[in-house]
């Protein structure tokens, strides 16, 4: 397994592997979305109180779900990356910074499309909303961070010790609904003893959740491997794979 | 270079290399010093010596290789190292609003040195700053500021010497007075890297080390 | 060890000295602070009901943007004369000396404020029970915006125009500090319990203190190399 | 008369250059005003109708900040690297040179402003008239802060550490501006005339941009003799 | 110091005097200098050159004299002083975060003269900075900052170089060029005031005042 996950790291055999693994994450991912969406759109009833708006829902919780595993996901590769000083750990850091900007915007931005019907307005300055705003600007600022250092090994051990300063913040906004009580959704989903929400609307979700998963593990390799090719442009293997 | 001595070598830098944006400055430079023996790293404009003497220092890492101290890589006794090394850099480290004998006394503490007023006074006035140890020195003027830099050579122990042009904004006898420092630390059994576009005439032996 | 002490005091006198060696500096976080509150007045409102209202929020937001605005000075001035390069060539453990940084920084920016924060409430018109927990949120909050701060300005040093940058990434992590703390002073106004958001800000500077100067510290190395 | 052109074109467009160089710094003041705005709700209270209440004042206070931020940069650097002197050994008149880099800095942190106001106003659910003016107050008074603020810096530039020196010389300056626009703002949302407020601003602007650059150019001189 | 000849004299200074806190630097400093001559301003670190060069080049003020040029003082005709002067202090005026090209457009522009991208990259490559005229300013070495600040001298058509330490940092090819540009700017009857703690070797004749 050592060996393995070492050999995985050498960014020869990372891009060949990952160059495998791409095709059968966006089969995946198509697969699970397809799946998500008949059954989110199609099968599942409309809601007694919300009608047909909540199946907002099916982007807004994956996606909002995506932005803090992102972010987690960020702070682990940084970890790593600075206490072993592997390379690969923050190539996968640095390329999902955007990604998980892009969830968080969409969480944001879904949140408020269904805060309309919902609340009566796009926006209110509720904890769990604004701090999803405060996420996105963590995000922000780990990207420009990044690119304001010329030097790319520089910026990338930067940008990981940002990154772990404000793993702070995921459990602040993870719990804020239940520290204020707020207009936002309390956990439906993530109360595993006594799930408040009916299967009929939990599969499409988890289906999409799955789904959201398989694209971010998709689009993270593509970017990691162009990055990866960036890198090591010096190096023999690179100049040979491109001739 | 001299052949490799691991027994007497105090400094050995080992298969060092230096990436700078796209360039590589150098690859693969190796070399050991000997206590008392000075090294002068040549090279024209832009040849890569400051940074081969921040990597040295410890102040960035290369992208291969490692630098060894006494039988240890620097990444990891960095303390130690520190204690023992002295660097001065193209920037003296003074802080404008202090006065020398000010600065002196913070770093010597911060070398972990005891910082006694007569001992530094009596560096500055080996300077030449006789006078000046209390005027703040954002007054100095540009070869003063070096000397005051200059003068934790005297006030330190420290057996390795890094020097970034140490000779910049002299006047002759402030030349003189840093030679015969090199050569007093040589004779001692010191070890220094320096750089310098003047000539760097001291008695003892001075290796040299281009970089091209 | 008593060399370790040495340094630490050494460093902490410095930073003290050089931000009192002009005579005004002593004063100007403080007036600083003092202009900033009294701008709402000006720029708001000054109807009582209103500013006693809004007077907690005020009063953190300028402790917090006068924290901002000092931090350039903890490392931005070492880079610039070379000064800091020596810090990190100090045989003494690094994340040591950057407390003493941060200590002095907190004396000159901080502290003042903790003890400005009376006046202020009395000037907004705050209850009595709400300005003794706003010092107290005071006290335990800006050790923890200097130390924030610290690591925001430990990874921006080295570039060029930084003050926008560090904005961005000092701001997200201050507003839990910022919200805990108002929440605590608005709940005392409303005479309830304050307890839990102290204890959480107190339990926030506990982690701070352990886990920043080692941050700043790589943060630190990282940007000079 | 051309080479007066051209100097002046090159210096403005040089300083864009600066502010832009960095990829990411042409969001940072956009993102700047929404965060200090986003402080307001959070450190104050969600409540919209307070909000509303205190918006213009928040906003022309993140206005006069942002300013106050960005001013080192106006000749700080400029001073610390060398180039003011070249600048001041230019043969052009100085105060028209002046006047280019106060025209970039009000064009880096004043404009966004004045572009993003709408989209606050509607974050701190201001009423539509209300934000029509605070745009028009902001398009008039932001770039007399630019011009206060230079005075400021020009005369503090010498100075190690003048951050907070400056604050305590430029921002008693601004206060009228501030009270000027925000009681427009306020006036027009109560339904009132607002012409006077306007017209005295645009009145200390022409003032301000006829005497500011000669006043910026003499403290340039003195400070770096 | 050669006799007063003010008809030839293009440059004069008449009785400077110049006080830094509480020391005299100097007083009653007079001299010419006339086309085609070279005048080394030499002392001791802190003698006061640098004080010295900046009053020459209108930046302050001296406490006593004035500074005359072809005929008139300095302050009177600040923008036709500026427009035959160039200075090169201690620092080099650059933008650390623009490229040397777009540095010394801007000093051209700005210095009254046309700015041609081509002229300007000749002359960096001229100063051996081929291939850098577009890297940001920052990630070049301490000499080939210098160097670019350097290549102004070949820009401009001024008739009056004021310099300070215009050899520090440079190697020895640095020197050299440097030293090619004074004589040529000697020959076509240009006036230069220069300090340098290392010799200066220029082929024709070269004028010094020593300031005690
Ligand atoms: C801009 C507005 C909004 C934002 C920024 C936002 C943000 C978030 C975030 C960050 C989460 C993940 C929480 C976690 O797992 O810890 C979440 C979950 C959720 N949101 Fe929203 N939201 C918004 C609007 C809404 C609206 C209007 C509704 C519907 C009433 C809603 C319903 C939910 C639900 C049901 C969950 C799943 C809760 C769980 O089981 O954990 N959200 N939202
Ligand atoms: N980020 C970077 N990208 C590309 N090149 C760089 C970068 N940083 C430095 N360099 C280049 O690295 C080279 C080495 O610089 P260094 O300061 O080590 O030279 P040096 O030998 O000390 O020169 P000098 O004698 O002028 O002081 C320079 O040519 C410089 O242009
Ligand atoms: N404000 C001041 N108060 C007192 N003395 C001052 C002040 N400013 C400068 N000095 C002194 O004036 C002297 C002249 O400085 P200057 O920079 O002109 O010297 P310099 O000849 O250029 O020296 P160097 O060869 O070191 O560059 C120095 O001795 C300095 O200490
Ligand atoms: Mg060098
Ligand atoms: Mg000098």
């Amino acid at each position: 397994m050592w060996t393995f996950l070492h050999k995985f790291a050498s960014p020869k055999h990372f891009y060949r592997i990952a160059g495998k693994m791409i095709p059968w994450l966006a089969a995946l991912t198509v697969l699970f979305m397809v799946a998500g969406l008949y059954f989110g759109l199609f099968v599942a009833p409309p809601d007694y109180q919300q009608g047909e708006s909540y199946r907002i829902m099916f982007i807004h919780v994956p996606s909002a779900w995506m932005s803090l595993f992102v972010y987690v996901f960020m702070a682990v590769a940084a970890a790593i990356h600075l206490i072993w000083n592997i390379k690969l750990a923050d190539v996968m850091a640095s390329s999902s910074a955007v990604l998980g900007a892009s969830f968080t915007f969409l969480a944001l931005a879904t949140g408020s499309l269904w805060g309309k019907p919902m609340w009566g307005a796009w926006w209110v300055w509720d904890a769990r909303l604004t701090s999803e705003l405060i996420l996105l600007f963590l995000y922000l600022g780990y990207i420009a961070l990044v690119a304001a250092i010329d030097d790319k090994r520089a910026a990338g051990r930067a940008g990981g010790v940002l990154i772990l300063v404000g793993v702070v913040n995921i459990p602040i906004i993870h719990y804020s609904v239940e520290w204020w009580n707020t207009l936002h959704q309390g956990p439906t989903v993530t109360k595993f003893d006594k799930p408040s929400i009916h299967l009929s609307m939990l599969l499409p979700l988890l289906l999409m959740a799955a789904a959201f998963q398989f694209y971010f593990f998709t689009l993270v390799l593509m970017r990691a491997r162009t990055e990866v090719l960036e890198r090591e442009r010096r190096s023999a293997w690179v100049e040979e794979l491109l001739g | 270079m001299g052949k490799p001595s691991p027994d007497a070598a105090e400094l050995q830098a080992q298969g060092l290399e230096c990436i700078r944006g796209d360039r590589l400055l150098f690859c693969d430079l190796s070399f050991d010093l000997a206590a008392g023996e000075l090294l002068a790293v040549e090279g024209a404009n832009g040849a890569g010596k400051t940074s081969l003497l921040r990597i040295l220092a410890g102040l960035s890492l290369p992208s291969e290789g490692s630098v060894v101290w006494r039988g240890h890589a620097i990444a990891r006794r960095r303390a130690e190292y520190c204690a023992e090394m002295i660097y001065l850099g193209h920037q003296g480290g003074l802080k404008m609003d202090l006065s020398p004998l000010e600065n002196l006394r913070l770093w010597l503490t911060l070398a972990g040195l005891e910082a006694n007023d007569d001992a530094i006074t009596h560096a500055l006035a080996t300077v030449g700053l006789d006078g000046y140890q209390d005027a703040p020195t954002r007054i100095l003027s540009a070869g003063q500021r070096q000397r005051t830099a200059l003068s934790r050579l005297l006030l330190s122990a420290a057996p390795l010497w890094i020097l970034d042009e140490p000779f910049t904004a002299l006047d002759t006898r402030g030349l003189t007075l840093v030679r015969q420092l090199l050569d007093r630390h040589a004779d001692r059994g010191g070890l220094a890297v320096l750089t310098s576009h003047q000539p760097i005439e001291v008695s003892g032996p001075l290796r040299s080390l281009v970089l091209a | 060890m008593d060399s370790l002490v040495a340094a630490f005091l050494a460093l902490l006198r410095r930073d003290l000295m050089l931000a009192f060696r002009h005579r005004g500096e002593l004063a100007n976080p403080l007036i600083f602070f003092l202009m900033i509150v009294t701008l709402y007045p000006l720029g708001v409102s000054p109807d009582v009901n209103l500013l006693r209202q809004i007077a907690p929020g005020v009063i953190w937001i300028a402790a917090l943007l006068a924290a901002l605005f000092s931090l350039e000075n903890l490392f931005r001035t070492d880079f610039d004369d070379g000064s800091l390069e020596q810090l990190l060539l100090s045989p003494q453990p690094l994340p040591i000396l950057v407390i003493a940084k941060v200590l002095a920084h907190w004396l000159v920016s901080g502290l003042p404020m903790v003890l400005l924060a009376p006046l202020l409430g009395l000037l907004l018109s705050m209850p009595a029970t709400a300005v003794k927990v706003l010092v107290a949120s005071l006290a335990i909050g800006t050790p923890l915006l200097s130390l924030i701060g610290a690591v925001g300005v430990a990874l921006t040093v080295g570039l060029r125009r930084g003050g926008l940058l560090l904005t961005l990434l000092i701001l997200p992590l201050y507003i839990p500090v910022l919200i805990f703390a108002t929440s605590a002073v608005s709940a005392a106004a409303a005479g309830l319990p304050v307890a839990g958001q102290l204890y959480l800000l107190a339990a926030l500077l506990a982690l701070g203190v352990t886990l920043a100067p080692f941050a700043v510290a790589a943060a630190l190395r990282i940007s000079l190399s």
